[in-house]
């Protein structure tokens, strides 16, 4: 076996599994803050790739500009979605703000894929955009994975230092941590929350225009990306975002290797099996705080 | 500094508080006194804002702070270290400290007011990096008092500071809360240690049920032959 | 007499489905066969998500599962009668397998879990040789909507009967004890893992019952068809719509969204899932408890009774024999012996050393007050004796018995009741309820649920709440959840009763009402009590020693009077300014 | 009794709102009413990627046709118009098949056209088989399908199976240097896979090495064991059997790792593939059930309708399959002269059509088993013809260039 095989293999798998780790951020922060079972987060990933590849057939613009223009209306989005129908409910019974968000995430969900589907076609489509290969002996690797590599890893770092230094970022934690503890120190709640539904969605934003450079996307992909996402959540530990990262790799790692070792067929599988072992083993996540 | 009038909580349909009224001047050291379950904690809370009043009057600096949402009064100068700590346990000492400046006026004090904290408590400096979690009941005790002194209160709210401090620990988090009162920090202490409450409050209202039923000054507290009795149970 | 209202509503509807397929066009019979199966699916959720509270998102799977159980043995020449019990006994087993990792999971975790459970099966459908991989499972192309449909009208009699089964058996109040607080539950003497496999099992028996009508009426199955993510969740929506928990949820959710989605489909050439999708949101938003919740059904004179609460289906036996005091068994007198033993007992969480190396002994009819300041590890020694926690070493011993490894149903069983300092009643079940619960299931002697309630009321005016009886408890004061918590735990029948701070904020009067009732518990029922309590005066008036713990060790063990003459008790506890004496 | 009350209350209204949306409808096989076509189409759901156009197209045709005057009935001595009512059955086969219920016994459509999938072509044909009434399905292509025995169903699908890449390999054929080598790699589907079966036995018997048969599920988005295993094995030529979207990523990441062969043939090749891969896909062959400019009958109406409807040949090529049903159950009403079910029924039994993509005949089973496809290539960014040599319009180019 040589070992520029296992390398391009592994590669691969990092960048799926980056992905992946990139649509679980977005999710774990809102779920940890606002504890909602988001089930449109990916759903808004597959809108966002159909929106961002619709642009680029239309206008050509560079991938980066599209993030920009993306990001804040997704953002916007993820503001006003949280503001207007979740919120009301956190006035509401923990029973009924559970079911309530169900609905209205599965209903979000729904019209998301539908109405995207009818303005833009439910046609698959990416954003055919080709750089050179570059060959590092037996090892491939392309121009575009280069720089969707280089943007996970950058935008990861950024956003673990977001988080970690700034107001916002802290604000995001204290919530997750504790929510009255955050109330004492002149948090506003609410704001947060409403904030990380923005900020969860803008990253979603910015995971859509990589992952439609690499992938194809269509307006009804979506709820299995929010399946994935919920699997790395549950590996990688809540609003953990290196865990996310981690558990995303060694999700897209398993695959790969799956793959080449074993059976194409099998590769998708051995993820969910992995999640089940380890819930076996380690009924409380890899990262999983006690939760109260 | 801080007046409370006929003030009623209520936690959904039950109702924690009936009727309770206080005043703090500024400067002093007043505690909160009573059973657990008799309301104090609740009081705690509502002047702060996290439970709005259904009933009465809390005036801060002579305007009234009803309905004011908690940044909103701990941008004014109000600061609690809650009942059970609450604590990021996940975040550093240091983020935690830096938390308590979240506050827009705050924040330019950050630097200061964590060196001020880490000459308070020199354990926490030594600590800085550590998470929360990890430290000792009484090592997070102080972290939540110095997290509260992060925005620079003038009222500082203590929900039972001794609370799980081990004895050695209780005197120099004692010296280090009349260490804050010298420096100007009004402060309301609920405390369920009568002896170590008046022994460093005051003036004391005790409640009962949720309503104040007796008040004075410390030395007229200690005096009185029916308090102390009352509180030890032997009467 | 209501009963027998429900059994003549059941029927008449069911007849009426019935003579359906004569009358109305084969349109209209699969119509209805759609939505038998969708209610079958939604309410067979619900018994998991609205009775025992898990979000179980893995719920088509077994859907799924049972259709190819029942296509392929019945492809392979087994009489279609055993097909579907083989659909039902794979699936069940699957259930059974799968509710290992998965119970080990609570509230969203394990809803985030089963979400992966759908797309591993349909993966294995696709990869495996014997489900025909993407080929699917071809039968014989008959035509069986007819017998389908009767098949599955029998079906939905079942589950609704399950449903009014759940409702009015103690099976079915296990699991609203586990949905509201699994610890107490246990508490209460129920053996949580095989209660929530239990149910589990029970609701992908008929999931899969459903999943084997409908592969049977389409002839053919594959995997994306009976696995696929795009319609696992509607069934979920149905009965949440509906009203999650409630008898009548799932039937009303799935007719409106069943016609609904319908008139959408038949009426609009463009975007009907979208407004499909609106509606969910808007009732999500504007009546989240589900439509039978919302007041406008509620208040409704003609409609209201399909908003109720499972609680106004069921009434008391009458005939419980009314005793003088409480239905306690006097216990054998061994007074002077020990009941409870622990020796070097240690707890820690991480490195904070809660419970330091405690050996003491309590004696059979003793009352013993247990002091201490907050955080001196008094409710964490009781936590360990009622098996809350396990310990980290040491031994307790209960009637002679270690309990090490013990679980906390086994403690209740074995005679240990207690009261939580923050009360823990089963939020949305009555007060009766509540009582009732430990009566079901403490020991050989449980009762029926007709009967608990019964003898429930007993407890319920000794703590003074006969008032309260129908009243749901999170809308009792703090006092009133208190005494609701002493009631409870006494009705665990114990031998050894906790009781964590019960009597503060309550005035002298009810004070003495209640240490009379700790006494009259020790001499008429041979209860051996430990009583934690911050009042002295309450504590001076009935206990026959205190242990005064500090730091997680005990600092002292004797007689009231003696203990608080104690400096160093004076000192840490009462924290006297009195010099430090050693 | 308010209980009882509000019981039936409520049956009553869920019985109402029932029969609302069934109302009753005309009658069947009259001189005067218009002839009358029900299919369902997958416009939403995840098969519509393929098909959402063409309800649009559908509507279309039947404009065209009554433009003509309609049906021609010999047996009224008169035209009659052609409507075709049309669900959408949301690519849920449950659906699909409450709607054919509806419409054989709420709208009495006199035929049914369609639907496509396997998924819905097993469970929807005996619905007409119970209503007796015929029915040609559309891309309905597994050929357990058509063994079952039902009497009352036809099917026009792309790709037929056995005939799909027959002229590929004829054109293989006749190259030099003869490829040896052939690696298989099939999307899991039931169509793709029978493809797959079908060829990697027959091409063993032409004298080709099978050097792997590798299956993957649409899920898969990282190819890169597949395509190292690829580079391993260095076959002549790699055998694609997938539909258009689940191989974007797989033609990309072997371009990417710069996978060689003498030939890269896609079996369903589509402009959908083309828009998303781009130059990724030159000099990829592929096929093509029929293309605007290849004559044949029905050619010129095809060419019209395609252009109305706004549908590129080339990125909707199972439109084809669609145009020949409407067309197929057009024609043998015409020559039963009627509408009676029976008679259509009998003159579509064995019976031989007309389409642009040549004559299609039906074996006893309802099976089109002797259509083929036309195999392209992409140069220079357009597909060409290039097989067989009589319609080609270009030139195959091979060794593929680009692939070496």
């Amino acid at each position: 076996m040589d070992a520029s095989i296992i390398i391009q293999i592994a590669l691969g798998g990092i960048l799926l599994g980056g992905l992946y780790a990139m649509v679980a951020f977005g999710l774990s922060l809102i779920y940890g803050v606002a504890r909602i079972l988001n089930f449109a987060h990916g759903t808004l990933l597959a809108v966002g790739g159909v929106a961002a590849s619709a642009i680029f057939t239309a206008t050509a613009w560079n991938p980066l500009l599209i993030m920009a223009l993306l990001v804040p209306v997704l953002g916007l989005f993820g503001y006003v979605f949280y503001d207007k129908l979740l919120q009301p409910l956190t006035k509401r019974s923990h029973f009924e703000y559970t079911v309530g968000s169900v609905l209205v995430t599965v209903g979000a969900l729904l019209i998301l894929s539908d109405v995207a589907a009818w303005i833009a076609g439910p046609a698959p489509r990416n954003i055919p955009l080709r750089f050179e290969a570059m060959e590092f002996g037996d090892v491939i690797v392309s121009t575009t994975q280069a720089w969707i590599l280089g943007g996970i890893i950058v935008f990861t770092i950024v956003l673990h230092f977001y988080i970690k230094k700034s107001w916002f970022g802290r604000a995001m934690r204290a919530v997750t941590q504790d929510h009255t503890g955050a109330t004492i120190c002149g948090v506003q709640a609410d704001r947060v929350h409403a904030l990380t539904f923005a900020f969860g969605s803008g990253i979603v934003a910015i995971a859509a225009v990589l992952y439609t450079m690499l992938f194809p996307v269509d307006p009804y992909m979506g709820f299995s990306l929010t399946v994935k996402a919920f699997t790395i959540i549950i590996l990688g530990g809540i609003g953990n975002l290196v865990g996310a990262l981690i558990a995303g790799i060694f999700l897209g790692l398993a695959e790969g290797f799956t793959s080449f070792f074993w059976a194409t067929q099998w590769a998708p599988a051995i993820s969910i099996v992995l999640l089940l072992v380890i819930l076996v083993i380690f009924p409380q996540g890899f990262g999983w705080r006690k939760s109260k | 500094m801080l007046t409370i009038e006929n003030l009623a909580v209520d936690h959904g349909k039950l109702r924690a508080i009936w009727d309770l009224s206080l005043n703090v001047d500024t400067g002093a050291r007043v505690g909160l006194l009573g059973a657990n379950g008799a309301g104090k904690s609740t009081t705690l809370g509502a002047i702060l804002g996290i439970y709005p009043p259904s009933e009465g009057d809390i005036r801060y600096d002579g305007h009234s702070i009803v309905g004011n949402s908690p940044p909103l009064n701990v941008e004014s100068g109000i600061a609690l270290v809650p009942e059970g700590r609450r604590l990021f346990g996940e975040m550093t000492v240091r983020e935690n400290l830096e938390m308590g400046a979240y506050t827009k006026s705050a924040r330019a004090g950050v630097a200061d007011n964590i060196d001020h904290a880490f000459a308070l408590f020199p354990i926490l400096k030594q600590k800085h990096n550590d998470m929360a979690g990890t430290l000792s009941g009484g090592q997070q005790q102080m972290l939540a008092i110095c997290r509260a002194l992060m925005s620079s209160p003038d009222l500082l709210l203590l929900d039972e500071p001794f609370l799980g401090v081990a004895p050695i620990l209780v005197d120099e988090v004692m010296e280090a809360l009349r260490r804050i009162s010298d420096e100007g920090v009004t402060m309301l202490l609920v405390e369920q240690n009568i002896h170590r409450a008046l022994d460093f409050v005051e003036h004391a209202y005790v409640i009962e049920n949720g309503r104040s039923v007796l008040d004075g000054a410390k030395d007229t507290l200690l005096n009185d032959p029916g308090f102390s009795n009352k509180f030890l149970g032997l009467e | 007499m209501s009963n027998y209202r429900y059994w003549l509503g059941g029927a008449f509807v069911l007849a009426a489905l019935a003579l359906i397929p004569t009358s109305g066009s084969a349109y209209t019979t699969t119509l209805l066969f759609t939505m038998l199966i969708s209610y079958t699916l939604a309410q067979s959720w619900d018994w998991v998500g609205g009775e025992a509270g898990y979000i179980n998102l893995a719920h088509f799977a077994f859907y799924g599962i049972g259709a190819y159980a029942f296509c392929l043995s019945l492809l392979n020449g087994i009489p279609i009668a055993l097909c579907f019990v083989i659909a039902v006994v794979v699936t069940s087993i699957v259930a059974l397998v799968v509710s290992f990792p998965l119970f080990r999971l609570r509230g969203d975790y394990f809803a985030f879990a089963t979400l992966a459970i759908l797309p591993l099966t349909e993966l294995l459908a696709f990869n495996f040789d014997f489900t025909g991989g993407a080929d699917g499972v071809v039968l014989p192309p008959k035509y069986v909507l007819f017998e389908a449909y009767y098949l599955a009208i029998g079906l939905v009699g079942l589950t609704a009967i399950a449903t009014v089964w759940l409702i009015r058996t103690r099976f079915g109040y296990a699991l609203k004890a586990i949905r509201n607080d699994e610890e107490a539950a246990e508490i209460c003497g129920i053996r949580i893992f095989p209660a929530k496999s239990g149910v589990l099992i029970m609701s992908a028996g008929f999931a899969s019952l459903a999943g084997a009508l409908q592969g049977w009426q389409l002839s053919y199955i594959d995997p994306t068809t009976v696995f696929g993510l795009d319609v696992a969740l509607i069934p979920i929506a149905m009965a949440l719509l509906g009203g999650s928990g409630l008898l009548w949820g799932a039937v009303v959710g799935v007719i409106i969204l069943s016609l609904f989605n319908q008139l959408l489909i038949v009426s609009l050439p463009i975007l009907q899932t979208a407004i499909f999708g609106l509606l969910l949101l808007l009732i999500g938003r504007y009546m989240p408890g589900g439509l039978l919740r919302s007041g406008i059904i509620r208040n409704n004179r003609w409609i209201g009774f399909l908003g109720r609460e499972h609680d106004r289906f069921v009434k008391a036996t009458a005939g419980v024999t009314m005793t003088d005091g409480l239905p306690l068994p006097k216990q054998s007198d061994m007074k002077g012996q020990p009941v409870l033993e622990c020796r070097n007992l240690t707890m820690a969480f991480g490195g904070n050393v809660a419970v330091d190396n405690i050996s003491l002994t309590i004696n059979a009819g003793e009352i013993v007050g247990l002091v201490g300041t907050n955080g001196s590890g008094k409710t964490t020694l009781f936590n360990c004796i009622s098996k809350v926690f396990e310990q980290k070493s040491g031994d307790i011993i209960f009637l002679g018995q270690n309990l090490a490894g013990a679980r906390r149903d086994d403690a209740s069983k074995l005679g240990i009741g207690r009261t939580f300092q923050i009360p823990q009643p089963f939020s949305d079940l009555t007060v009766a309820e509540n009582i009732a619960m430990p009566l079901m299931y403490r020991g050989a002697v449980s009762a029926s649920l007709p009967d608990a309630l019964g003898l429930a009321t007993q407890f319920a005016e000794y703590v003074g709440l006969t008032d309260h009886l129908s009243a749901r408890a999170d809308s009792l004061n703090l006092q009133q959840k208190k005494a609701l918590e002493l009631a409870r735990a006494l009705a665990c029948r114990p031998r050894l009763l906790l009781v964590d701070e019960v009597a503060s904020g309550l005035t002298p009067m009810e004070v003495r009402n209640f240490v009379n009732h700790i006494r009259e518990l020790r001499d008429n029922y041979g209860i051996t009590i430990i009583w934690v309590e911050h009042i002295f005066s309450a504590l001076a008036q009935v206990v026959d020693r205190v242990i005064v713990m500090e730091q997680g060790s005990i600092i002292a063990d004797g007689p009231l009077d003696d203990v608080v003459r104690d400096e160093r008790v004076l000192r840490t506890y009462l924290g006297s300014a009195a010099p430090e004496a050693v | 009794m308010k209980y009882t009350i509000g019981l039936f209350a409520l049956g009553t209204a869920a019985l109402a709102a029932t029969s609302l949306i069934t109302p009753a409808h005309a009658t069947v096989g009259s001189c005067t009413e218009p002839v009358t076509f029900g299919t369902t189409i997958s416009s939403t759901g995840r098969y519509s990627t393929l098909a959402d156009k063409w309800r649009n197209m559908t509507i279309e045709f039947a404009k065209m046709i009554n433009e003509n005057g309609g049906v021609n009935l010999k047996g009224c001595g008169k035209k009659l118009p052609l409507k075709i009512i049309i669900y959408d059955d949301q690519s849920v086969p449950s659906t699909a098949v409450s709607l054919f219920e509806r419409m054989a016994t709420v709208d009495k459509v006199d035929f049914f056209v369609g639907p496509d999938w396997s998924a819905m072509g097993f469970p929807v044909p005996p619905v007409a088989e119970k209503h007796k009434i015929p029915m040609v399905m559309a891309n309905v292509a597994a050929p357990p399908i058509f063994k079952r025995g039902l009497k009352y169903m036809w099917g026009t699908p792309m790709p037929t199976v056995p005939n799909w890449s027959t002229r590929y390999f004829d054109m293989m054929s006749k190259q030099t240097p003869r490829p040896k080598t052939i690696y298989f790699i099939t999307q899991d589907n039931p169509v793709t896979k029978a493809l797959t079966g079908f060829w990697s036995k027959k091409a063993a018997s032409l004298g080709y090495k099978v050097l792997g048969n590798e299956l993957f599920s649409v899920e898969l988005k990282d190819f890169t064991s597949l395509v190292l295993k690829l580079r391993i094995r260095k076959p002549d030529i790699i055998y694609i059997s997938s539909f258009d979207s689940p191989s974007v990523p797989l033609i990309q990441q072997m371009r990417r790792l710069k996978t060689k062969a003498k030939d890269v043939h896609h079996a369903l090749l589509s402009g959908k593939l083309h828009k998303q891969v781009g130059n990724d896909l030159e000099g990829v062959t592929g096929e093509i059930p029929w293309y605007p400019g290849v004559k044949g009958p029905y050619s010129d109406f095809t060419e019209e309708l395609v252009k109305r409807a706004n549908v590129d040949m080339f990125e909707y090529p199972w439109t084809m399959s669609r145009i020949s049903a409407y067309l197929i159950m057009v024609q043998a009403v015409e020559r039963a002269g009627t509408v009676d079910r029976e008679k259509v029924r009998a003159a579509l039994f064995k019976g031989t059509f007309d389409s642009p993509t040549g004559q299609i005949e039906f074996n006893e089973n309802g099976y089109a088993h002797k259509n083929g496809a036309f195999t392209l290539q992409v140069q220079n960014g357009k597909p060409v013809i290039v097989w067989p040599p009589e319609i080609a319009t270009g030139k195959f180019v091979y060794p593929s260039p680009s692939w070496q």
